[in-house]
């Protein structure tokens, strides 16, 4: 810990000293710029993760899991202050925000940061909990920025609901330490993940099956699970839309990041029950939930909220089916749709600015007077679908078929939500993409840069991917039974 | 020698087809004349008639386009070669391997599609109602001779005309209960295809109900001429083809004496003969019927002909 | 642990569980806070006992949490969020008093069952101590459901922390990140709720939460 | 090798596609990329034509799924299908070289047409389940986004939707298929699925693969979107679409079922013999009601795929019962159809296309005579509507002769049920034959003969020549198929070897290049000597005619039984034209109901008739779906306005059910 170069420290330090200047910097111009380059050195640090891996200790620690989420989140953050960047000018511009406002904004962007990735390299289930509560609160104050009657509506229920789940997680949390303190003996040591691995053998079942109810529900929670989704879509469709896209892409991966690491735990343990059918069901319950309320959505942000709860269904119904394929698609999935799903809330955000809705029945023809933004969508939307060459695809094909040959009947419940999520998905995009332009056709200044990185990444990741990241996301599948 | 002889042979039933077919029609007008107890014209008639056609003039109608004018050279040479084709006296022809009852069948459908293009050509009502209820009359018809095929095809084990004419003569057949059906949907189709009575009447214009005349109704002179020879040809061939699927004997073989070639001659000649009788007294006896009776009419030569084939499916020995 | 220390401190527990019953009991605002102050004021004791017993000083941290901010501070600031926003004083409840107060013993029964199976292997303190504190999260969420002013879900949440509160003490030698981890949510918790109030207190004259409803996301 | 000039040809077309994002708008844009496709292509076809005989030859590349790569199998049948999509590619390209002048904005079809060439080769060689799907997928998205290309009618959105929706359940059904194929172990190279035949659910397999397939190739009753998609692409993709595209679903049905599942159930014939039996005369029967011409042609399109999947059927059949040369005469009569319609569905195609621009008039109602403004492009239809009606000499007629040879062959099957409807299927054969004839007669009829029914008619100018380049080699494919199927057939048959361990007696040296499918005793054709006769005896009796008898041609109005002519809106019009057979069978297959109103004496209103007819498939199968999904989603919609009250009681009520479930379980 005390290696002030040890790259993990660096990933929490950079935010959180990033904040605390961002709190005092008055100029948001100046501090707009200097998210970008915050974010880039977080990035950067991360980066050296793969370069140098340090070893654990009792609070934190790197291992083929959460590396590749660390980097992945650094990333998406990355990417998320340059387009903040360009989104706030505009914001500013029609007075939606005061400099005031901004200031706090980037202080709590930088903040959130720290938690999330507190969250990951967290070596400590209380630690970790805590790190999830922190990027929470952080979030809950973004969504509520714009003070409209919704965004204070929406806020207020994310914090209602979010704090009850984090209340049970962590009597789950308590759980898990009741179960460990017998065989490690009371202490951190019976709250570090890599202790718990080695000696869950030894742990009483049935408390670690309690644990995990509460666990599951807890982060489920955050996780936007049905039925305890309700927060999810009110605060993607109220708040700014880089926290939508933070949120879609960040948070809900972290939640379920948690929910994978108990699961390991579990998976471990042997003697406990299998949590696979409960995830499934929730998994399969989301995913056809939200399907089907795909297609009421007239609000465009709120669209892609539900289908951020529809593919945590299919990640969470991945991971229950479990196996090597299941597990490497849902790993796969897990980074593949934060990508994506961000870079379409970039574009989204760009055309709701441009067009001054959110109403998708206002927007139409995007193709003709916004062509790089419509064709992002279309391809965003493309990959979210699950339509090749996207590495959502890739997951998808490893899931069902894998699926179908193991168990039949689950296979087709799932296979019809995707479609029913297909038509919807294409149904709105037809609408607003094509036909005759409706709503502004001023030009966009929308910074480019980061939607093309992330749909190209997801397009080349369904090629081609990297063999060590193949290697680690194999070894953590067989980790997950 | 043997080539000399086929090519001869060959050559000689496209010539006696050619010559036979106006002989045929005038034979049926005098028989249906005489039945009706009138006196007639001529048996030689319809020669005169294609004679002074190919005489006159041709007038075309100012929009008649090329395929007005070569429809009816391409219709004649398509009913030609299938009716040169069909063996008449003569079993095993030159060039029967070329084509089969199949492809028979097909070529009398592109003769078809070319006269039904060019009733439409000129853009009259007339011509379309003729072409659009030839091609209706046709889209039932065609199933149902193919069906007929089968029966036959899957009785001799081949589709090739000579084939079967001869397994139909030496080899023991015995009546069967499907072959009947076959011939009795052969007959039907026969009658729709060549725009007899009770379908159509071939004997008249200024009637709403006429198909095959509405179609050819712009044509004069020499095309007239050759739509005219064409439809007696088609008529000649499918007596012919009765003939030599129900009725084959007499049929001379290819290594039949000389002799045999003029007994099969004398023999096709009196076939003709009873099928120009038999279809004239037809034609007396029955009234025609509206066009959309027709389809149950053709339909139920459908239904013949596919449960013939389903007999024979079903069991060989039917 | 002894048998005295036992009893004390399965006394306190339980009385714990009894007090959340009261709150569910309670149809009037004031009462409920009282009534919250009270069950706060349980928890210090329960906690400062285990304090004691397990001679682990750093509870006692937790037990002054629990005494100054969920005793004294948050009544106070409920009260006066009451008076301010003229909030009118009775709970309207969302099923009767008395179906409440059955479904509650019901859910305690439920997690006494859960935990004395689940349990099996712990020592007998830490079974009770669990099935009393799941039982009084229960509640407390029975009582988020049941309520339906803002303050009274509140009040619901806040008493399902003390729960937590409980179990954490409970669960011996449980290291000092987790009573971090509870006063600091429960202070965020504070300012967060306090922030919305006042912003709600902006917007409209009331944080009855159909007030909100009615601008729900897209019923426009 | 030949592989590596395959994958070559596709990375060039992609390359060329992105070329196109780059240039499109250019004035060069579409000449340059069309020229580039049209050269990879052909190089392409003649690797694919050439290596039909040669050994198989694999090739792995290092991307695609990481544990496994993506594999290319190059085979005999693989060959024979990148022949023929590569043949369409070459002509389409050459056609719109011309064509894509006339495109409004080409930069929506530019960069999209040489991807969609790139998925169509790629399915082809594909080898290994991922590949395969990526790139099937590939292909339709491509394919999607040329259909969306004219955006602006509503129509052509809608009928984009419905493609995809279709695409995307057709590759759900593979994806399932080969989860089955795979085996939980994922073993998805295709090798490894040919040595571990899954016994188990075979059957399933083959279902799926119907749907699956069947649902991008047309078949009934599956078929709703096509005749939606094809005719809102533009021209030369609609050729594409239909004759190349739908070829490579039949190319996945194929390598399915007859190469990597394992031993056939007796009555897999049975079902995919009945499919496209409905399949063949459904979709000419509903050709026939059409007045669109492109529509009428996709419609056709779905015939045509019916009848080769009964040769397909056929195919199994005779396989389950080991009859290996009755297979292979079936399966070569599948896949010369597959040749032929790709090259007469392209021609006809292209002749819309041109009369599309010529006009701008899809509709036959307003169209007529144009065979005097554009008499080529007229001759170039009339050879296409003739081929595919089957009338020989032309190219159609072969194989539907070959598979009624098939037929003739059926009744030594064991199976009743096979017995029983093979010639019912024979009937349906005929019948869409001789439906589709008479649907050409009015299709030429009413859109080039006859007098012009509109000003836009009137005006009409032939096509450019690129244009009629593209039509007449096709034309004279069809002519020379038609003409030397033997050398096609002698062609095809390493394919059928591969497929079925046998194929038909080699054609080519026999004399006058006559077919012989059996045994000259059973059947045999020939189309050359059919030509030579029907040209010889024409040309014969003309010049005798002209020689002897009088030559003299004089002009006037029309006769038309003495009726002074009227305006030319009182021709027959494509639906009087249909009106007979509609009487026939609409009145069952599409419920068409007429319904004349007659005003009384003294009425001066005119009397009018009104046809209702009902696409049964799709009120019987697809609207119901759709009402139902909006149903359930109305009635979930409720949950997003709750109160968080009501929310939070969701979670409270998890949490009990879920203890209650620990409290019983343990």
């Amino acid at each position: 810990m005390s290696v002030p170069f040890n790259p993990v420290n660096l990933v929490l330090l950079i935010p959180l000293f990033a904040a605390g200047a961002f709190a005092l910097l008055p100029n948001y111009r100046w501090s707009a710029r200097l998210n970008v380059v915050t974010s880039a050195l977080t990035f950067g640090a991360a980066l050296l993760l793969f370069v140098k891996r340090p070893g654990s200790t009792l609070l934190l620690q790197i291992d083929d899991l959460n590396i590749v989420f660390v980097v992945l989140n650094t990333f998406v953050a990355f990417t998320t202050s340059v387009f903040s960047a360009s989104y706030i000018a505009h914001e500013i511009e029609i007075g939606r925000l005061t400099p005031v406002y901004l200031r706090f904004y980037h202080a709590m962007f930088q903040f959130m940061m720290f938690g999330m990735n507190l969250a990951l390299v967290a070596n400590n289930i209380g630690l970790m909990w805590v790190a999830i509560e922190l990027a929470t609160l952080t979030t809950i104050l973004m969504v509520g920025i714009y003070r409209t009657h919704e965004a204070l509506e929406a806020a207020w229920k994310y914090f209602i609901l979010g704090s009850v789940g984090i209340a049970l997680a962590l009597f789950g949390t308590i759980l898990v330490y009741m179960a460990a303190r017998p065989v490690i003996g009371a202490g951190l040591g019976a709250m570090a993940w890599t202790e718990l691995m080695h000696r869950v053998a030894g742990f009483d079942p049935a408390m670690l099956n309690l644990a995990f109810v509460f666990l599951l529900l807890g982060y489920g929670t955050k996780v936007g699970l049905v039925p305890l989704h309700a927060w999810l879509p009110d605060a993607h469709a109220e708040g700014p839309t880089p926290i939508s896209a933070v949120l879609s892409g960040l948070l809900l991966n972290v939640a379920l990041y948690a929910v994978l690491r108990f699961k390991m735990l579990l998976a471990a343990n042997g003697h406990t029950f299998a949590p696979g059918p409960l995830m499934i069901a929730l998994g399969l319950l989301s995913l056809l939930f939200a399907a089907f309320m795909l297609y009421r959505r007239h609000d465009i942000k709120r669209l892609f909220a539900y289908s951020s709860i529809e593919h945590m269904g299919i990640i969470a119904f991945a991971f229950g089916m479990g196996g090597p394929l299941a597990n490497f698609a849902g790993l796969l999935h897990m980074t593949m749709h934060s990508l994506t799903k961000s870079a379409i809330f970039f574009s989204v955000g760009h055309v709701a600015q441009v067009k001054g809705t959110q109403k998708m029945t206002e927007i139409g023809g995007l193709s003709v007077t916004h062509p790089v933004l419509a064709w992002a969508l279309v391809i965003g939307v493309a990959a979210i679908a699950g339509l090749p060459p996207s590495g959502i695809f890739m997951s998808e094909f490893l899931v069902v078929s894998s699926t179908f040959a193991r168990a039949p009947l689950l296979a087709i419940p799932l296979v019809l939500g995707l479609l029913i999520a297909i038509g919807a998905l294409f149904l709105k995009l037809g609408g607003v993409v094509f036909g005759e332009p409706r709503g502004s056709i001023a030009p966009d200044r929308a910074s480019y840069l980061p939607f093309v990185a992330h749909l190209s990444i997801v397009l080349i990741a369904g090629l081609y991917l990297p063999g060590p990241i193949v290697a680690w996301f194999r070894n953590v599948a067989s980790l997950l039974g | 020698m043997e080539l000399i002889r086929d090519l001869f042979v060959q050559g000689g039933q496209m010539v006696i087809v050619l010559a036979l077919a106006p002989l045929l029609t005038g034979f049926v007008r005098k028989c249906r004349a005489r039945f009706q107890r009138r006196r007639g014209a001529s048996i030689f008639q319809p020669y005169r008639d294609l004679a002074r056609l190919l005489r006159k003039e041709a007038v075309l109608a100012e929009h008649a386009s090329w395929l007005f004018r070569s429809a009816p050279y391409l219709i004649f040479a398509a009913i030609w070669v299938a009716a040169a084709l069909v063996p008449t006296f003569a079993a095993g022809l030159l060039f029967s391997w070329s084509a089969d009852l199949i492809a028979i069948v097909a070529l009398l459908g592109s003769a078809r599609f070319f006269l039904a293009l060019a009733g439409l050509d000129i853009g009259t009502s007339f011509g379309g109602i003729g072409s659009s209820r030839e091609m209706m009359i046709a889209s039932l018809a065609e199933p149902a001779m193919i069906m007929m095929v089968f029966t036959v095809a899957l009785i001799a084990g081949s589709t090739q005309l000579s084939v079967i004419a001869e397994t139909m003569t030496f080899a023991h057949v015995g009546l069967r209960v499907s072959l009947g059906l076959a011939a009795v949907a052969l007959v039907l189709v026969a009658v729709a295809e060549n725009g007899r009575i009770p379908v159509d009447n071939p004997s008249t214009h200024l009637e709403l109900t006429m198909v095959h005349e509405a179609m050819v109704l712009e044509y004069s002179g020499r095309h007239l001429a050759m739509i005219e020879l064409s439809a007696q040809l088609k008529l000649l061939l499918y007596i012919s083809l009765i003939a030599c699927l129900f009725a084959p004997w007499g049929l001379a073989h290819a290594e039949s004496p000389p002799l045999a070639y003029f007994a099969g001659a004398a023999a096709y000649i009196v076939k003709l003969a009873i099928g120009a009788v038999l279809l004239a007294l037809f034609e007396t006896t029955t009234a025609k019927m509206r066009v959309f009776r027709v389809p149950n009419f053709l339909g139920a030569a459908l239904m013949l002909g596919l449960l013939g084939t389903l007999l024979l499916f079903v069991s060989r020995t039917l | 642990m002894h048998g005295f220390d036992f009893d004390v401190a399965h006394l306190l527990a339980g009385g714990l569980v009894l007090v959340s019953f009261l709150m569910l009991y309670q149809d009037r605002m004031y009462a409920l806070i009282n009534v919250f102050a009270l069950h706060a004021v349980v928890l210090t004791l329960s906690v400062g006992w285990q304090a004691y017993v397990q001679d682990a000083p750093h509870l006692y941290i937790t037990a002054a949490i629990a005494l100054i901010f969920k005793a004294m501070v948050i009544p106070a600031a409920l009260r006066r969020i009451v008076e301010r926003l003229n909030i009118h004083r009775e709970i309207d409840t969302v099923v009767g008093i008395g179906l409440t107060m059955l479904a509650g013993i019901c859910l305690v029964a439920l997690s006494v069952v859960v935990m004395m199976r689940v349990t099996a292997a712990a020592d007998p303190y830490a079974r009770e101590d669990l099935a009393f504190a799941l039982s009084i999260v229960l509640l407390g969420l029975l009582m988020m459901v049941s309520r339906r002013n803002a303050v009274g879900q509140v009040i619901g949440f806040m008493s399902l922390e003390n729960g937590l509160v409980l179990a954490a003490t409970g669960a011996k030698g449980m290291p000092l990140v987790v009573e971090f981890s509870i006063a600091f949510s429960v202070l965020i918790a504070f300012i967060v709720i306090g922030i919305f109030l006042f912003r709600i207190r902006e917007r409209f004259d009331s944080i009855e939460l159909q007030a909100l409803d009615r601008f729900r996301g897209e019923r426009r | 090798m030949a592989l590596v000039i395959v994958l070559a040809s596709v990375a060039a077309l992609l390359i060329a596609n992105l070329l196109a994002i780059a240039i499109a708008r250019t004035e060069f844009g579409s000449r340059a990329i069309y020229g580039t496709t049209f050269i990879v292509t052909s190089f392409a076809f003649a690797t694919g034509a050439i290596r039909l005989g040669a050994p198989a030859s694999d090739l792995v590349l290092p991307i695609g799924l990481p544990w496994l790569g993506a594999h290319f199998h190059l085979d005999p049948l693989a060959a024979f299908f990148l022949a023929v999509v590569n043949l369409g590619g070459a002509i389409a390209s050459l056609y719109a070289i011309g064509y894509g002048e006339h495109e409004a904005e080409p930069a929506r079809v530019l960069p999209f047409f040489p991807a969609f060439l790139a998925g169509m080769n790629l399915v082809v060689v594909a080898a290994d389940a991922f590949t395969f799907l990526v790139s099937w997928e590939f292909m339709s998205l491509s394919s999607w986004a040329l259909v969306v290309s004219h955006h602006r009618e509503r129509e052509n959105v809608r009928a984009g939707y419905i493609y995809l929706i279709m695409a995307s359940f057709g590759t759900f059904c593979l994806l399932l298929a080969f989860g089955l194929l795979a085996g939980a172990s994922g073993g998805y190279a295709f090798d490894t699925i040919r040595q571990s035949h899954p016994q188990a659910l075979a059957s399933l397999v083959l279902v799926l693969a119907l749907l699956g397939a069947g649902s991008k190739a047309g078949l009934v009753p599956l078929h709703v979107w096509l005749p939606l998609a094809h005719p809102a692409a533009p021209s030369h993709v609609s050729a594409l679409m239909s004759g190349v595209m739908t070829k490579v679903a039949v190319y996945a049905f194929i390598r399915i079922v007859f190469d990597l599942l394992g031993p056939p159930e007796w009555w897999w014939g049975l079902v995919v013999l009945a499919l496209g039996g409905a399949t063949a005369v459904l979709g000419v029967l509903q050709a026939l009601m059409q007045h669109d011409l492109k529509r009428l042609l996709a419609y056709h399109t779905v015939e045509n795929i019916g009848i080769i999947f009964i040769g397909l059927g056929l195919a199994l059949a005779f396989r389950v019962n080991g009859m290996v040369f009755a297979a292979a005469l079936a399966l070569t009569a599948a896949l010369l159809h597959v040749l032929n319609h790709s090259v007469f569905k392209s021609l006809l195609f292209f002749g819309s296309g041109a009369v599309l621009t010529a006009t701008g008039e899809r509709d036959m109602e307003h169209l007529g005579g144009l065979i005097h403004r554009m008499p080529k492009t007229a001759f170039a239809f009339l050879v296409g509507a003739a081929a595919i009606s089957a009338l020989p000499p032309l190219n159609g007629f072969v194989s539907e002769w070959l598979t009624f040879q098939a037929i003739f062959l059926s009744p030594t099957l064991p199976q009743w049920g096979l017995r029983l409807l093979v010639p019912v299927i024979g009937a349906a054969l005929a019948l869409s034959a001789a439906l589709a004839a008479s649907c050409f007669v009015k299709a030429f009829g009413i859109t080039f003969l006859g007098r012009a029914r509109t000003p836009q008619a009137e005006q009409a100018a032939e096509t450019d020549g690129f244009s009629l380049a593209a039509m007449f080699a096709l034309a004279a494919l069809c002519l020379l198929l038609g003409v030397f199927p033997g050398l096609a057939i002698d062609w095809i048959s390493p394919a059928t070897g591969l497929l079925v361990h046998g194929h038909m007696p080699a054609q080519r040296f026999l004399p006058w290049l006559t077919i012989i499918p059996i045994a000259e005793s059973r059947s045999s054709y020939n189309g050359l000597l059919v030509f030579l006769f029907i040209t010889i005896s024409a040309t014969l009796m003309v010049s005798a005619i002209h020689r002897f008898a009088s030559r003299a041609v004089r002009r006037a109005s029309a006769w038309d039984c003495g009726t002074p002519n009227a305006s030319p809106l009182l021709q027959y019009t494509a639906g009087s034209f249909a009106q007979p057979i509609r009487r026939v069978f609409g009145t069952v297959i599409f419920r068409a109901r007429e319904r004349v109103a007659m005003p009384l004496p003294g009425d001066a209103r005119p009397a009018a008739l009104a046809v209702e007819m009902h696409d049964v498939p799709w009120e019987t199968l697809y609207a119901p779906i759709a009402f139902a999904v909006s149903m359930v989603s109305r009635r979930l919609n409720a949950f997003q306005f709750l109160t968080i009250r009501q929310y939070l009681s969701f979670v409270f009520f998890a949490l009990i059910v879920l203890l209650l479930g620990i409290a019983i379980w343990s």
